[in-house]
Parts: structure tokens; C-alpha cells; sequence
């Protein structure tokens, strides 16, 4: 039997770019927060007209003080609302759950390419801290729409290269991720991903051979694997009743384990 | 024995709480939270002949104290289900309602023969009004001969008692239930979920792919309160009751309305340990209610008050 | 033309936001609080023949982002609506859409002949589906045939377009929305009331005298766009969409769903001045969306999608 | 056209009593609540589970500083949460409503007899320092349950003679209001009451022939009159379709004008 709920205080929250907040939550349930690429499970408060729990992944965890960091960017009315808490006000926290980034799968020395895009970039940092306590190489290529929307580029930096690209080409290198790896020529021994679909599949198509782990997104409900919200189809099975959960198989997956 | 236990057509229950069909898997996932022996039942997924994969996602959205779901009826298949999730499930001691459901008369009838032979089957529910199967499916659950003659069939192949769920998407509850009262049903569950949906404004589609979906959550209760309130009082079987239960208050109310067992849905997902925790708080409401035993509070809304003791 | 404006049988609208029926009564509470020739149009409350007192009180209950009501049709009667309501109304830049309710089809008849003569009523509703009237009414609602029929007769005798307002409660909408619209009907509003009820803990007895109410606000919105996209798809008359709007989002919803202006009720009683807001924001939402005029998000989540200009 | 609608923020809230809070607000729109007897319709915060508002009577006013007291008794979700509100924090304030106590029908140097039960008490609060201001001698008789419910007996002891009574006698006579009003012998020109319904009937059967006001409750909507949720029956016509509303009509009304 385990306890994976918990209620954590929030000890700090602000904005760091457009629409997208920073928020740190402590409690022991952090203790279990090991893994980079899981995600927590959130209810942002006890009004029932807003029913489910939102997925978030974590970004950075210290696990001495007990602390969990997410980034999230305001969507919607979930996030709308958590975005409005006060420090020392609490958020109900289900988690961690899922399957994280396999950190074990590159070896000291290697080099691993890391791509976000948007908000997809947030588990990329707690993977690249521990990829990099491991010995291995980080590179950072990170998405985004424009310059305002840019966040965390400073604590990725300190970890290893970091590439910029923006859409409207208002910061770094116009235009999208695969974009700057093709013109810094940027080689890898794994690749780890996390951002929109279509980022993805660009990222599949263009590297389908490599070894690469890829974080996915879907509307989830229990985040426990079973209402069956977040299935989707393997590869090798594509039309047919076998399926994937994200929120338990997932949301990492290996490159080309399943259709996006 | 105990206030909470209960004794109802194939169900021998050490309380009234079980987690609703479609809402909690096989178990499975929630035996990681605590232990499922303390459920009073438990109501399977809907079990179809073939494995399916149900509906494309997005299969969930959000209303106001509501949850739209258009999962599709995904299921491994009966013959998974009576190999590997029912026998997995023999090792807790809870009595297994096992939701039957198809798109012809025929696979239901194929269904219930197989899985009420399971040994820790200990009833059906018929599943005549999943909103989210397309061919078929709907006319069971909205028109009351359909609905009668499924059930005279189930029940001929039926090793055990077989409750009829039924869909609220009707104007007149009262004579589905009737007749499938008539037709045999060991009881009823009620209600399965509001026919639903919401369109994105961004997209400017319906957020499922599914286009519908069916409406579940608080936002429903009242629908079911009233239908449970009509039916309990022209029936003679017992009636499971849910839709939006969420705290110790609302599976009063249903008692109250008329129900004689309840199912948690929706509200698994908020809150994974719901369903022992409203078993572990009943307890204190029925002593501040001054009521012995929740029995007593079947169908109190419009019984006549009788002060026996 | 303003980029609001929109005409519908009877209904010259200047903006699509109208009060629904019985959430607004005859405009003079509201008359305090803005000028209602703002609006769109106004629904008046139910009319039935006689004045009527309605149900005992309590008439209200409160459920999860829901309102139930069990007002009953109370109204001082066609003759004092023409010789006082309407007349007070006069002064007022704005169409009337006047609800007429019955419980016998000759009241329907007789309520429809005289209001629809008033000269500022320039369209009716056929209100045959108020839940809360326990003699006959509810079978207006629910059977196609009938609906049909009393379509037919209050079209004979109207002097204005008929709009006729559809239950909720019924298994097949579409059905309904498709005997009335050949029965002759101009339009159609819904949608009206889900039948609801609540059960007070400590009395143990519904909330409402009356037991069973209609459930209205946010919690059946998800209810009322199903049905619009489903009957919007296959009648050829405007629909005044109308279920839990309480923000310029959900106004958008209910257009793309496929209706062509919206009414607003329960949310009248929270925010009084929540209809002329809607109608203020409105331009800036187009704005955002990139729509130049509201007409062209009638249907718009299943319309093809075809970018004229 | 009025503006009746405005944001108030709340200036102190404290528990008075078992279950019993007292709020204070502050705004403009308190400038008009010149009128005791009315009451406001709050709408307790923004979630859409609570839809409606609540309806609450004007305890005390301070018209120069613009502050609202209310006096409230915990009763479910929607005086739940209200309690639950910090100082500084804003609620939604419709009013003020309804027709109040008519001070003026009690001349200067007459008697008003002010009857309140339970959480009918709050109004004749400021219904009290009217009459007083106005020279008319007020007389207090209050009931509760017990003395754990007891509120605000200092506050009506400054302004004039005060008996309380509790059901269960643990504090005042044991008893109803009727019987002190009985045991004491009190008479007086005016009766002015509050309470539930049983009280204001057995006030009615024994002083039909006074000059008498009662304030009424009834579940409302709107408040405003629109929604004919709240209706009676006038006493002249108790079965016939003719109505008072008690949100307009009322809530204060004489003593014998509308079925109890
Ligand atoms: C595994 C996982 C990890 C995620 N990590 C992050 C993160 O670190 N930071 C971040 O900003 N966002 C993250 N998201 C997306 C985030 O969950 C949604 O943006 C958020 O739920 C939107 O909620 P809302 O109430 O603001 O929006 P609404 O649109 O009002 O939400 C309505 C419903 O749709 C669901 N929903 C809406 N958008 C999404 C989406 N993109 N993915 C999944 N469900 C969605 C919501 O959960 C909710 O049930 C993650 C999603 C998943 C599945
Ligand atoms: C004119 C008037 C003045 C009032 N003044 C006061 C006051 O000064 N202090 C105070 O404590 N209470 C007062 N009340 C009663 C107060 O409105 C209710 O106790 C309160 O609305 C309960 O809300 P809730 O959400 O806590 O309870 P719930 O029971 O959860 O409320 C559910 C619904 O029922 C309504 N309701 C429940 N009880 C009552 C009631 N007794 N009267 C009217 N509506 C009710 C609520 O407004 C709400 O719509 C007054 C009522 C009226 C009509
Ligand atoms: C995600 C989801 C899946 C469901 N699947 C089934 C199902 O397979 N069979 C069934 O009879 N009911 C199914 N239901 C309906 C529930 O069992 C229940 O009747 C309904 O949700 C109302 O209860 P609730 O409001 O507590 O969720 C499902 C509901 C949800 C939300
Ligand atoms: C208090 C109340 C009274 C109503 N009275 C009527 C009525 O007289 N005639 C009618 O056709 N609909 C009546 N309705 C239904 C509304 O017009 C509307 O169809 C329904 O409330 C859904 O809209 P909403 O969710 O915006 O309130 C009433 C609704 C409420 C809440
Ligand atoms: S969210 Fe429920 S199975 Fe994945
Ligand atoms: S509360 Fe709406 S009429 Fe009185």
C-alpha cells in the first residue's frame, strides 16, 4: 500500500514569463520524487465546480528541504486559479506518478541532446541535473513562440549548451528546435524530448533510428491508469485494441514505441 | 452484524459503498492504494465479447462540477477478463459486479453466460444505456420493451442476480424500470450518465473526438436523486444508486431518495482513496442521525416515519 | 448593420442576448437597474389563461453549479399580462417573445390567440415542457405527435412567429425538434429545465414543496449544447439556445453549436446585470476570435469550414 | 436606474458565539443602507458551485465610515465558506433590499417592544439605535437555544432594558420569548419581531390586535422580486393567486397581513 497523496504548502510562486508561473510546494511526499520526466497529479483547490486534477510534471526537486518545483503556463481555469495562491496556502498533490526519463540508458561520457518546446521544456530540467551528475554531456535546444515567452534559459545554461529558438525570431535563432540541430549540427548519443505533438513527430521522423525518449501529453483523468482517458495506440499495433496508458506507461516513451 | 452491512441479490455487502463500473478499472490500480477487501462491492469495467479499443482521444472534458467521458467501452474482451482480471481479483474477499455490455441482444447474452460463470462473480449489471457506443446500444436503455426483453434473455443464461443499469436520457424512467422489473431484473442501477458535450473555442470542435459524451460528477446528482425517488417507490428490487456521489452527505441522500447500495464514479479520479474513506466516516453520520442501521434510511424521503425504536 | 444584429422570425434583434422566461419576469425588476431596450429581446415570464398562485414555497434548492425551481407557472393571467405587463413594456425598444403555458391544449390555444394580438409581442414560445406542471403538460413535451399537434394549433391562430421551447427530459430531441419544425414552428428555444430534485438531511424530505423541480444554471449546459448541435444540424429554423450561460465564452459555445441568439436565465438572479455585461463584452470576444460578425459562428462546430473573406 | 451592486471589503470578522460570526464591510455602497429591517444579498465568492447569493439582514451600519455589520449563523456551504474569508478580503454585495421596520410608526416617548430569536436577532440591532436616536424607549427580549448561542446581549443592554431567554434555561429564563414577554408583563405601542416562524406565529395569536411588525425568511433567488421564489399568501386571500414577496413586499410586514 502506498501513499502517494499529499498535501503541500506552497512556499513560493511567481511569474518568470508570459503566462508562465513558477511554483515551489514543500512537504514530505517530496521524498519520493526521484525520478526526472514523472509528473504530479494536482487539485488546485476544493471547489467542486472545477472537479479533476491537473497533470504537471516536475521540474527540479530538493530533496533535503522537501521541495518541489513546477512551471506551468496559464491555460485555462485550473491553472488560472492556481496561478492566484499565496504562499503558505496548500495544493492537494497526487504523485509522483508515471514513467520518468530513463537517465540509466546514457552512460557517463556520452552526450545527450535535450529538446523542449513551450511548456514541454520544465521536466527537462531535473533530467538534465541528474544526467549531468551522472557524467554525462548535456546539450539544450529549447522552443519557444517569442522572446517573452522564453524562460529558464540562465539555470539551463549553467548546466550545459544551451540553444534558444523562437518562432517569431524575437530571441535566439529564428525559427523551430529541429531547425537549430540542424544548423549547429548538433550529435547526440540519446535524445530526450518533451513538447508539442507535432514537435515530436517532427523530432520522430528526423531521428527515428536513435535511441530517444520521448514525453508525451493527454487529457488525463485518474492519472492512476484507470479510466482509461490517455490511451494511445503502439507502433506496432496501430489499428488495433492494444494500447498504451500516457499517465502509467508514459508519459515517456521510447522513439517510435507508440503513435503520436 | 455490522450497521453498514447489507444483504442484496447477489451481493452480500459489508457496506454499501463500491466503486462505479468503467470508474475503477479491474482493481487493479487502486489495490496500490489500499486494500479492496474493505469495499462493500466492486463494479467492474464493461465487458464486451470482443477485446475493443473504444473511442480516438481526447476522450475526457470538463464541465462546471461535471466530467464529460467518451471512453468507448475499452475492454480486453471476455475471455481476458474471466482469465486474467477476474481470477487476479479472487484474492480479495469482495462480492464483483461485472457490467455487461455489447451492441446486439446476442453479445450480451454471450457475455452473461460466461462471466456470471466466474466463480467471484456474484451478480451482473446490465450496461443497456452506455451513451458512447453507437450502433445499437441506445435503444436498450430508452425504450422499455427492448430493455425487458434483453433482461428475460440475460437472466435465462444468468448464474447470478442481474441489476439493470439505466440510462437518465429518458422521459419516462418509471417504465424502464417497470419493465424490467417485470421482465425479471434482480435490481436496478441508476443512473448511468447525461448525454454531454463542449465545444472548444479555440478549435471551434466538440473537445472529444467522440463529438458527445456522457455527463457524470455533482453536476447530475439531482437528476439521479429524482430518479431514484420515482423509481424506489414503484419497484420492488433494490436499487444501487449513483451519480456525483462525493462526500458521506450525498450517500445519505441517496439512501434517503430510496437507494439501497451506492457507486462512486467520477470522484475516484479526484480523490483516489474515496471510497474507504466514506466507509470509515458513515459510521459517525449515522450517530449524529441518530440511526441504527443505514437500512433504516432506505427510501426516507417518502416513507412514512415509523419510530420503532 | 451592427456586427450583433441578427433578425429571426419575429425577433429584429439588435444584439443575440435575451433574459430567458420566468428568470426576468416582466422586466420592471430589472427596469431598476439598466435600460432594457439594451437587450436583445425579452422572454416574459409564463401565461397561462387564469392567474395562477404556482407551488408552495420553498420553490428554490440549490445543487452543485445548479438551481432547482419549482415555481409553477404562477402568473396573474392573459388578461392582466395584455392589459398591464405589455402595455409597461411598450416603452421599451425591444421585441417581446411572449411564453404562453397551459395545461390543456385549448389553453395553449386560447393564451396564444389573445397574447400574440398585443402589438408589441412579435413572437411567441410554446412552453411545453415546463416540468413543474403536473396535469398534461409534461406529454406536450415528450411525445412528438402531440407536440405536432399543439404546434399546429397555436400556428392557426398566432398573428407572430411561434417559437416553440423543447424538454430536455425526453430520449430523442432530435425527433421532437423535427415534428415540431413540420408542424409549422418558426424557431425553437431550449433548452428547458432537467427534472431534478434534493433531499434536505435533517427534515429528510425534499427541499422543495413541490419534491421534484427543474435543474437550470451551469451543471446543464453541457446538456443543452449536445442537443443544439444534434438538432441544429437537421432543422432549417433558428434556434434561441439558452442552459447555464453565464459568460461570453459560453455565448459563443451555444453559437457554434448551432444556435442563432441566446436567452440567459438563472444567471439573472446572481448577477442582475449579467445581460447588458454579455452584450458589452460580446464585440471584443469577436475581435479576439477574428469574426467580424456573430452570424458567422451559427454552427460553426459543424459546419465545413469556408473562409470567404 | 440604481447601482444596488458593489464590492465591499471586509474589515474584521470574528466568532461571537457558537457558530455565530460577526462580518464588518466596507464600501460606498453602504451609504445607503439607511434603512434597518432590509438586508443585502451577498454572493459569498466567484466559484460556480454556490451559485446563488445569501441573503443576510443589516445588523449595524456606520454611515460616515461606510461600514456594514452582519451578524451570521453557520448554517451550510454558503456562511461556511463566508466565515472562512480574511480581513481584506471582497464579497459581492447586492442591496440594500426589501422593505425595513418602519421606525416611524412609533412616536417619541412610546414603547417598542423588539422580539428576536436565534439568528433573528441581527436586524433589530440597528433597528434598536433608530428608535432610540428617535426617543422611543425600546424593550429587548431575545431567545436562543442555549447560552453557547447567546450574541450581542451587552450591545442591546446599552441601549435599553434586555431579557434573554434560552430553551434550555443554561442562561436568562428558561423558556420561549412568549414567556418572558408573559412573566415580565411587558407591554408596550409597538412590536417589532424577527425569528423563525414558530415564534412570529405564537407573537401573532397572542397580539393580533397590536401594532405589530414581523420580519419574514423564505428562500430566495434573485431578491429583487423577479424570480417569485420567495411568495406568500396575503392573510385576505390565503388560498387565492394574489402574493407578497418577501424580498419586495417584505421582508418586514404587519402583524397579520400575510399567512404565517
Ligand atoms: C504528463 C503531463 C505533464 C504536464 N506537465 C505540464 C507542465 O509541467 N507545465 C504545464 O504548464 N503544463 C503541463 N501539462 C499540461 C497541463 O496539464 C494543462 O495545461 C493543464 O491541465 C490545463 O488545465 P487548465 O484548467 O488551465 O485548462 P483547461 O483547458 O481549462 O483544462 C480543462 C481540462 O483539460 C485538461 N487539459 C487541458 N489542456 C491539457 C493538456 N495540454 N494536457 C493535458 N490535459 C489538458 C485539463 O487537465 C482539464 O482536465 C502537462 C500535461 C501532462 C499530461
Ligand atoms: C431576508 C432574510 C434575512 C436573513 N438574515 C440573516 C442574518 O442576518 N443572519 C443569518 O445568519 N441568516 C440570515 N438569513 C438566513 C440566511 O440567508 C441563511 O441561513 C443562508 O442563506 C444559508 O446559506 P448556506 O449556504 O449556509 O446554507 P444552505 O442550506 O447550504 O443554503 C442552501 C440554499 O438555501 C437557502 N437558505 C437556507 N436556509 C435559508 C433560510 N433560513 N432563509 C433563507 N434562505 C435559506 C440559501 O440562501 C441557499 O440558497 C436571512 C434570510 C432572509 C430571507
Ligand atoms: C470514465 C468513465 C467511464 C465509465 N464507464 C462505464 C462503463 O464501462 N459501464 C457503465 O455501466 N458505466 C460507466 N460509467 C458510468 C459510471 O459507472 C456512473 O454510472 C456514472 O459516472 C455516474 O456516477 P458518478 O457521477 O459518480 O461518476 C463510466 C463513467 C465514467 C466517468
Ligand atoms: C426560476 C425559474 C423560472 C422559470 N420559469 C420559466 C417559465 O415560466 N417558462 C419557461 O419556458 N421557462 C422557464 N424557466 C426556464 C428558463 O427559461 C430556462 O430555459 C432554463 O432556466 C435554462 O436556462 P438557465 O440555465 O440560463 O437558467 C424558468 C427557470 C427558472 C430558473
Ligand atoms: S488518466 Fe486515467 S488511465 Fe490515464
Ligand atoms: S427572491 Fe426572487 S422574487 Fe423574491
Amino acid at each position: 500500500m502506498m501513499n502517494k497523496q499529499g498535501i503541500l504548502s506552497i512556499v513560493s510562486q511567481q511569474q518568470i514569463a508570459e503566462q508562465i508561473f513558477e511554483i515551489k510546494c514543500q512537504g514530505p511526499l517530496v521524498k519520493s520524487m526521484t525520478n526526472p520526466g514523472q509528473f504530479v497529479h494536482v487539485k488546485v483547490d476544493s471547489y467542486d465546480d472545477l472537479l479533476l486534477r491537473r497533470p504537471l510534471s516536475i521540474c527540479d526537486i530538493d530533496l533535503e528541504q522537501e521541495i518541489l518545483t513546477m512551471l506551468y503556463r496559464v491555460e485555462g481555469e485550473g491553472t488560472n486559479r492556481l496561478s492566484k495562491k499565496q504562499k503558505w496556502e496548500q495544493v492537494d498533490v497526487l504523485g509522483p506518478l508515471g514513467h520518468g526519463f530513463p537517465v540509466e540508458e546514457t552512460e557517463p561520457g556520452e552526450v545527450a541532446l535535450l529538446v523542449g518546446g513551450g511548456i514541454g521544456v520544465p521536466p527537462l530540467y531535473y533530467l538534465s541535473k541528474q544526467l549531468k551528475k551522472r557524467g554525462v554531456k548535456v546539450i539544450h535546444v529549447l522552443g519557444f513562440q517569442a522572446k517573452s515567452a522564453v524562460f529558464y534559459e540562465k539555470e539551463f545554461n549553467e548546466l550545459g549548451e544551451t540553444y534558444i529558438t523562437t518562432v517569431d525570431g524575437s530571441h535566439g535563432l529564428q525559427g523551430f528546435v529541429t531547425d537549430a540541430i540542424s544548423k549547429y549540427e548538433l550529435s547526440f548519443d540519446t535524445l530526450y524530448s518533451c513538447g508539442p505533438n507535432v514537435m515530436l513527430k517532427a523530432l520522430t521522423s528526423q531521428f527515428e533510428n536513435s535511441r530517444g525518449f520521448l514525453s508525451l501529453e493527454e487529457r488525463m483523468g485518474c492519472g492512476i491508469g484507470a479510466c482509461l482517458a490517455c490511451v494511445c495506440h503502439p507502433t506496432e499495433d496501430p489499428e488495433g485494441t492494444s494500447y498504451k496508458k500516457v499517465c502509467t506507461d508514459g508519459p515517456v516513451f521510447k522513439v517510435g514505441e507508440v503513435v503520436l | 452484524m455490522s450497521r453498514l452491512a447489507l444483504k442484496l441479490p447477489g451481493l452480500d455487502l459489508k457496506n454499501p459503498i463500491m466503486p462505479a463500473s468503467g470508474c475503477f478499472g479491474f482493481g487493479k490500480e487502486y489495490a496500490q492504494f489500499y486494500d479492496l477487501s474493505k469495499l462493500g462491492a466492486i463494479a467492474i469495467k464493461a465487458t464486451t465479447v470482443e477485446a475493443r479499443f473504444g473511442n480516438p482521444t481526447p476522450r475526457l472534458a470538463e464541465t462546471k462540477s461535471g466530467l464529460l467521458n467518451a471512453i468507448g467501452l475499452q475492454n480486453p474482451g471476455m475471455d481476458k477478463v474471466c482469465s486474467e482480471e477476474l481470477p487476479w481479483l479472487d484474492s480479495f474477499d469482495v462480492p464483483i459486479l461485472a457490467n455487461v455490455a455489447g451492441s446486439e441482444m446476442s453479445d450480451y447474452i454471450e457475455v452473461a453466460e460466461k462471466v456470471s460463470k466466474s466463480s467471484n462473480v456474484t451478480a451482473l449489471e446490465l450496461n443497456i444505456s452506455c451513451p458512447n457506443v453507437k450502433k445499437g446500444g441506445i435503444a436498450f436503455g430508452t425504450v422499455p420493451e427492448v430493455a425487458a426483453e434483453l433482461t428475460k434473455e440475460v437472466k435465462r443464461v444468468s448464474q447470478v442476480p442481474v441489476y439493470v443499469k439505466l440510462s437518465p436520457n429518458v422521459a419516462d424512467i418509471v417504465s424502464m424500470a417497470k419493465a424490467v422489473e417485470a421482465a425479471g431484473a434482480d435490481g436496478l442501477s441508476m443512473i448511468n450518465t447525461l448525454l454531454g458535450m463542449r465545444i472548444d473555442l479555440k478549435t471551434k470542435k466538440p473537445i472529444l473526438a467522440n463529438q458527445a459524451g456522457g455527463l457524470s460528477g455533482p453536476a447530475i446528482k439531482p437528476v439521479a436523486i429524482r430518479m431514484i425517488h420515482q423509481v424506489s417507490q414503484v419497484v420492488n428490487i433494490p436499487i444501487i444508486g449513483m451519480g456525483g456521489i462525493a462526500t458521506v452527505d450525498d450517500v445519505i441522500e441517496f439512501f434517503l431518495a430510496g437507494a439501497s447500495a451506492v457507486a462512486v464514479g467520477t470522484q475516484n479520479f479526484v480523490d483516489p482513496y474515496i471510497c474507504p474513506k466514506l466507509i470509515d466516516e458513515l459510521p459517525a453520520k449515522l450517530d449524529e442521525m441518530g440511526v441504527d442501521h443505514i437500512s433504516e434510511l432506505i427510501g426516507g424521503s417518502w416513507k412514512e416515519v415509523c419510530n420503532i425504536h
